[in-house]
């Protein structure tokens, strides 16, 4: 392939963007239909991308071994396929979703400019143009969020500053990582962390898993889900942050460092990926907003990808890997269910819903089939890819990990029986009477996307094979063959019955919360309450468990709120009232400082000069 | 000839430091002036001894004909300065003048 | 004799600080610019000091005593006191600074010996030309600001205060 | 040819009083813009024999007959002279519009163009006391257009400028007469081979001290900013542009550059002391304009900030430190002239600079909430714009120095740039509109359009600039990089 077609996939969403930033706001149509034929084009050149052979494009920049270079390969292949497809995807939501809004403009321009920052970021093969797409990301990111309207600002700066902070530890560990290594070429750096280079490798990781939304630097998730338009969540923080932050973790773990099984930074990173998982789950459980719960499970989900990438095990990275794909397939598909019914109904408020199933029947499709894979059910894509991650940590011998993400399974599956059955069954609430089904743009990419994770699940031999293997080819002990599929549908190992069990207990803790609620949607559940062994255990439970299970659940709300009040609130604390408290004190000492008095002036002056002069005298000696 | 430097040096030094003492402790303002002339004197003294030292008198006198043109000129303005500032703050009080401050 | 002089133009310029009246100061400043002069004529650089005479002790002084008639000074600046016990402190340490400093940098100096120049008009007119239109361009500078500053249309910015 | 840059501004300068008892407006502002535009064409033109060969120096004509004064002119004065003359036809063509209100219009054309021509003076010199005069002739200027409003801030501020600037002046001037009395002479040849042949290095490290106090006052930086707060924010808006974009600059850095660079050549001691000096002049700068209120204040203290880096880049003394650095000092140089002058048409139109008064002026200003968002993304280092390119160059420089903790403040620095920059944008420009600015116009056209020009620039600096590091700034970093060998290459004339 001729080497400069690497540049399309940048420059054409860049033109795109160009043309709607130009476009006046009076023009209608024209704008859309550009956009999704655009969009339509960017995924016909990624899929054209697909399957050729390595190729590497390297322009002359600024010189000093900082050169514009790019590298197409399997795994950004891989990643420039679903970033085009879910641009395309998003783009034809927003054409109805967005339609009116009085900063169309920006919205496209802004949307597009972020698929071409996206594309650069994933094609680049040097460190520096890499951290030029990359804080190009963090820009239009704000840009994004602010279209949400007034309140947005404060969400946006936000953003901006966490998003900032993790780049800067990026930047950071770059160039740790250049001076140890003396080169910028990605394709060329390969080290083991210690010493200098693990405190690069920790920097690079922090700059990787803030950009996938990683606890601690997710506040701003759950704040930009109230804030921000729909859409511009379901493409962000949803699939195209994951993709790219994790994207650039696999990198650094295969490519850039070489991690070693439970050595040091991969313990560290599976920890992490952990408590992500099951800190964000928690809080996930109490939201009652449907937006604000799908947001903390995007963060609880990045922990399944680093706790698989973490372990330094094929298997476990595979997984990783493969959840984050399937992740944003899902996750987008419920965002975009979520603005589906936000549209429609007005709101998102768990409460007020209710029996929406009749008429949204097509979102409702999707949103259940997407919540299914979430939550891990068999045999859908989610279910494969968390067994992976589970087989993978399981493998590592540290099983408290593989625990946690079990727990977070049922927590998980737990609270999407809470939100799917508030929402799309029960009775239908009274502020929502006149309910009508979405429009076609909107309903097609959620069942799409539901498709998709339907044929992911089935079919995953068809994702293992085409797309993750030839990732891990390099990376397989010698003589080993890299074979995922073989027990990726697998039901009959201790893992994946283990998983099942979960999914029981979660489904059992939901009926009993359910009935314990009084609510009348109790007879959709009932068939199940009656099979046969499940409603004596039931009968047995409701007579004897049932104060332990109210404990239980009482526990598990007090530790949320505990958790959400001394756990998320002081991380959101540190960053609004340390930082910005310190910014201000320097601020007002040198207010103070600079008084007005011209004897002041001078004074500094004069002792400047001192001062100077003797310094220049001591480092002379 | 090199010991007769040093000591005008040495008396360039004493007139810089009194002028920036009547700059640091003086409060009128055509006071401060005065003490950025004894500066201005000093500074020409250090011309005018470096060209006696290195036998280069001529051009030293050029360059100090030079320093005073130019120092009449910032004096002129200063003191046009000065007199404009009184007329707000009927005041010759520099310690008076902090209303830029922060 | 040198040295006599060197002092009288300290001893002058120390009387120019201290002094409360203002233009006692002004005149304390003309009479060190004279003893500067003086010094200037004995190194036998004349033409710095005419120039120093006429332009600085003349000029400059009128300059000042016109500002001090021109000012009003309501409630008299008053000079903090301790200027009396300060300044002969001040003044001591940094003559001891002085003569340490210039013992041990200047001293150690070893000459180059300057090029021998012609007589002064051409030293002015062939080396320092240059020097010429920078001297034309501050005296229109200050031209220029004191007609910027006495203009007669009303100042602006009154109204902001 | 190259004499032209000092005597057309100076002549029209002399001419310009007498001309606006003539014409009060329409004069004064034809020559003004004309006399700048042929400045600007010129240092285009000027480029020309440098690109072919290296520095020249040149002798001065006058009606056809030689006169003894020699112009030195390199890459790195070729680069200033561009600056300077890009910048006071911008801000010339503001004045037309915005000076109407202050009277006197030929006086301060007058005023700017003596500024203009020791500026090009100070550049073109290859002498170390031709500097000290160029410097006076442009600082006596800038007093008067300081204090040009007359008001009570405004004479406030000149006062204090020239008092401390004096005492620069004086620092500066003492320098050069050590430098007089040890060497015999006060070119750059003479004091390079002079100082090259002695060996006396602790009173070069005084008088190093003595040059960095005083130009380091004349450039704002920390601790010898403290005038600069009052006196640019003073100031008319395009004297607050043309103060901030060049004149620190060029009476600062560009001076205490050649010199350093040129003439004393670079030591280890003063690169940690000058790299030193740029990381606390950005930070003390970026911290207290965090926490202003007055719109030109907090970009008077962002000045100080920026020139930390331009410093700090020069400092450095690397190839590309100093490539770095000089493409800062420019860029400097488009967005600070451009968001002072934003900063004057919300002025102008509102009659506040108090931000917490502004709110929501994109709506009734766009073109300057436009141009004053890209000059701020710019200054903030956001990519593709200018500021980005220039402030990874610099950085980039210091991690290749090894000068990591440098590095790690430099990118903290520029993180507090944008935070400010945030806060200034939300102020004035977003939000809802306060409704005391209902009937707020746009402003007039030429100040409109010197702004479009501007954020032109910017934006088209950042696309193309590794055209522009390769075309001109590498012949001024070149200029840098040889040492003291350029001056002595001048000895012979």
């Amino acid at each position: 392939m001729n080497p400069q077609n690497l540049l399309i996939p940048i420059l054409l969403p860049l033109l795109l963007a160009l043309f709607s930033f130009l476009l006046p706001r009076g023009v209608k149509r024209l704008r859309e239909v550009v956009s999704v034929l655009g969009a339509a084009l960017f995924v016909y050149v990624a899929v054209a991308f697909f399957g050729q052979k390595e190729t590497f494009f390297t322009l002359p920049w600024l010189g000093h071994g900082i050169n514009f270079e790019l590298r197409l390969y399997g795994f950004s292949q891989f990643i420039l396929i679903a970033l085009s497809g879910f641009t395309f995807l998003i783009t034809l939501y927003s054409t109805v979703r967005m339609a009116g809004d009085p900063r169309i403009r920006e919205y496209y321009g802004y949307l597009f400019l972020t698929s071409a920052m996206a594309a650069g970021a994933v094609l680049a093969n040097n460190l520096v143009p890499l951290v030029f797409f990359w804080e190009g990301l963090l820009i239009t990111l704000y840009a994004l969020i602010t279209i949400g309207g007034k309140a947005s600002h404060r969400t946006a700066v936000k953003a901006f500053l966490i998003g900032g902070f993790c780049d800067f530890c990026m930047i950071l560990g770059i160039a740790i990582l250049w001076s140890q290594t003396g080169t910028l070429r990605m394709s060329d750096i390969s080290v083991v962390p210690q010493g200098l280079t693990a405190v690069s490798f920790y920097l690079m990781m922090i700059g990787a898993i803030g950009k996938a939304g990683s606890m601690p630097f997710h506040t701003w998730i759950p704040d930009a889900a109230v804030d921000a338009p729909v859409a511009v969540m379901a493409f962000i923080p949803a699939a195209l942050e994951k993709l790219l932050g994790i994207y650039m973790l696999a990198r650094i773990c295969l490519d850039l460092f070489q991690l070693e099984v439970n050595s040091a930074p991969s313990l560290v990173l599976m920890t992490v990926g952990a408590l992500t998982i099951v800190l964000a789950v928690f809080m996930a459980l109490i939201q009652k907003d449907l937006k604000k719960l799908l947001s903390y499970h995007a963060v609880s989900q990045v922990g399944y990808m680093m706790l698989g990438i973490g372990t330094a095990v094929p298997i476990g990275i595979a997984g990783g890997i493969f959840h984050m794909i399937n992740h944003a397939m899902y996750k987008s598909g419920l965002f975009l269910a979520a603005g589906s019914v936000e549209q429609q109904a007005g709101t998102t408020e768990l409460k007020k819903l209710g029996g929406l199933a009749k008429a949204m029947p097509l979102t409702a499709l999707g949103f259940i089939v997407c919540a299914a894979a979430i939550s891990g059910i068999w045999p859908l894509n989610g279910f494969v890819s968390k067994e992976m991650v589970f087989h993978g940590s399981y493998e590592t011998g540290y099983t408290i990990f593989t625990i946690a993400a079990w727990l977070g399974a049922i927590l998980t599956f737990a609270s999407f029986l809470k939100a799917g059955h508030s929402v799309f069954f029960g009775p239908r609430g009274l502020e929502t009477a006149a309910v009508k089904e979405s429009k076609s743009p909107i309903t097609i990419p959620i069942l799409v996307l539901a498709g998709l994770c339907v044929l992911f699940g089935v079919y995953n031999s068809l994702p293992l094979k085409l797309f993750i293997q030839p990732i891990l080819a390099g990376h397989a002990a010698p003589g080993e063959h890299i074979d995922f599929t073989a027990h990726a549908l697998a039901v009959f190992n201790p893992i994946a019955l283990i998983s099942m069990g979960c999914l029981l207990l979660a489904f059992g803790l939901h009926l009993f919360g359910f009935k314990r609620g009084g609510n009348k949607a109790y007879l959709a559940s009932e068939p199940i309450h009656r099979l046969p062994v499940l409603h004596t255990l039931y009968d047995w439970a409701e007579a004897r468990v049932f104060d332990l299970y109210e404990q239980g659940i009482k526990f598990i709300q007090s530790l949320s709120k505990f958790l959400f009040r001394f756990v998320d609130r002081p991380i959101d604390a540190f960053y609004e009232k340390v930082v910005v408290g310190a910014g201000r004190a320097c601020t007002g000492a040198l207010k103070a400082a600079h008084n007005g008095l011209y004897a002041n002036y001078l004074a500094w002056t004069v002792g400047g000069l001192v001062i100077i002069v003797w310094a220049i005298g001591a480092l002379l000696r | 000839m090199n010991n007769l430097w040093i000591l005008n040096m040495g008396f360039v030094a004493l007139l810089i430091g009194i002028g920036l003492y009547c700059l640091l402790a003086m409060k009128n303002t055509v006071k401060l002036l005065i003490g950025v002339e004894i500066i201005a004197k000093g500074v020409t003294l250090a011309l005018v001894a470096s060209g006696y030292a290195r036998d280069n008198l001529m051009l030293a006198q050029a360059m100090v004909i030079t320093v005073i043109v130019i120092d009449v000129a910032v004096i002129a303005t200063a003191l046009a300065l000065i007199i404009s500032i009184n007329r707000h703050t009927k005041s010759l009080d520099v310690s008076k003048l902090t209303q830029l401050k922060g | 004799m040198h040295l006599f002089l060197l002092i009288g133009l300290v001893a002058f310029s120390i009387m120019a600080v201290l002094s409360r009246d203002l233009l006692k100061s002004a005149i304390s400043l003309a009479v060190a610019s004279i003893f500067l002069a003086l010094v200037f004529f004995h190194l036998g650089a004349v033409y710095a000091g005419v120039f120093e005479l006429s332009v600085v002790a003349g000029l400059i002084t009128v300059l000042f005593i016109t500002a001090i008639a021109l000012t009003r000074n309501d409630g008299e600046v008053a000079e903090s006191k301790r200027h009396r016990i300060v300044f002969p402190l001040f003044f001591l340490a940094l003559a001891v600074l002085d003569i340490l400093v210039m013992r041990k940098l200047l001293g150690q100096i070893p000459a180059i010996q300057g090029a021998g120049s012609g007589t002064f008009s051409q030293v002015l007119w062939n080396q320092r030309t240059f020097d010429l239109v920078g001297q034309v361009g501050a005296i229109f500078a200050g031209v220029l600001a004191v007609l910027a500053l006495f203009r007669h249309d009303s100042p602006k910015g009154d109204s902001h205060e | 040819m190259l004499f032209l840059f000092i005597i057309v501004p100076l002549l029209l300068a002399g001419l310009l009083p007498l001309l606006g008892k003539l014409s009060k407006r329409f004069l004064p502002d034809l020559l003004a813009s004309a006399a700048m535009l042929f400045l600007l064409v010129l240092s285009v033109v000027s480029a020309k024999p440098l690109i072919a060969g290296g520095g020249i120096i040149q002798q001065a004509f006058w009606f056809g007959a030689p006169l003894n004064i020699r112009l030195l002119l390199d890459g790195f004065s070729l680069f200033m002279l561009f600056t300077i003359s890009l910048v006071s036809f911008a801000v010339t063509l503001y004045s037309i519009n915005y000076m109407d209100h202050y009277g006197a219009k030929a006086n301060y054309y007058a005023l700017l163009l003596v500024m203009i021509a020791g500026m090009n003076g100070l550049v073109l010199s290859s002498d170390l006391f031709n500097i000290y005069i160029f410097l006076e002739m442009a600082a006596i200027a800038s007093y008067a257009l300081v204090a040009f409003g007359r008001g009570h801030e405004e004479l406030e501020a000149s006062f204090k400028y020239l008092m401390l600037s004096a005492v620069a002046s004086a620092f500066i001037l003492l320098s050069i007469a050590v430098i007089f009395g040890m060497t015999g002479g006060v070119s750059f040849g003479t004091v390079a081979q002079g100082l090259k042949t002695l060996n006396v290095k602790y009173v070069v490290g005084v008088c190093s001290g003595l040059f960095l106090a005083g130009f380091g006052l004349k450039a704002a930086l920390v601790p010898f900013h403290s005038w600069l707060p009052d006196a640019h924010p003073s100031a008319p808006a395009p004297i607050s542009a043309m103060l901030s974009a060049v004149l620190i600059k060029v009476s600062g850095v560009y001076a205490m550059t050649r010199i350093f660079l040129n003439v004393f050549g670079l030591t280890p001691a003063l690169t940690t002391v000058l790299t030193v000096m740029g990381v606390v002049s950005i930070f003390v700068g970026a911290l207290a304009a965090l926490g202003q209120n007055d719109i030109k204040r907090m970009l008077a203290y962002s000045s100080i900030s920026q020139i930390g880096y331009v410093v700090l880049g020069l400092g450095i003394g690397t190839p590309l430190g100093i490539i770095g650095g000089l493409f800062h000092l420019f860029n400097h140089a488009l967005f600070k002239s451009l968001l002072f002058l934003n900063a004057g048409a919300v002025e102008q139109s509102t009659g506040t600079r108090a931000l917490d008064k502004m709110g929501g002026l994109a709506k009734v200003m766009p073109l300057t909430a436009t141009t004053s968002a890209v000059a701020s993304l710019s200054i903030a280092g956001v990519p593709p714009l200018n500021g980005f390119w220039s402030k990874l160059l610099i950085i980039i420089a210091l991690v290749q120095a090894k000068m990591h903790v440098l590095a790690v403040l430099a990118v903290l620095g520029s993180v507090i740039t944008l935070w400010y920059y945030l806060v200034l944008q939300r102020y004035a420009f977003f939000g809802k509109l306060n409704e005391a600015w209902q009937g707020v116009r746009e402003a007039p056209f030429w100040m409109s359009a010197s702004m479009v020009l501007l954020a032109l620039l910017c934006v088209v600096t950042g696309l193309v600039f590794p055209f522009a590091i390769h075309s001109w700034l590498q012949p001024a970093a070149d200029v840098l990089g040889q040492g003291i060998g350029v001056a002595l290459n001048f000895i012979g004339f």
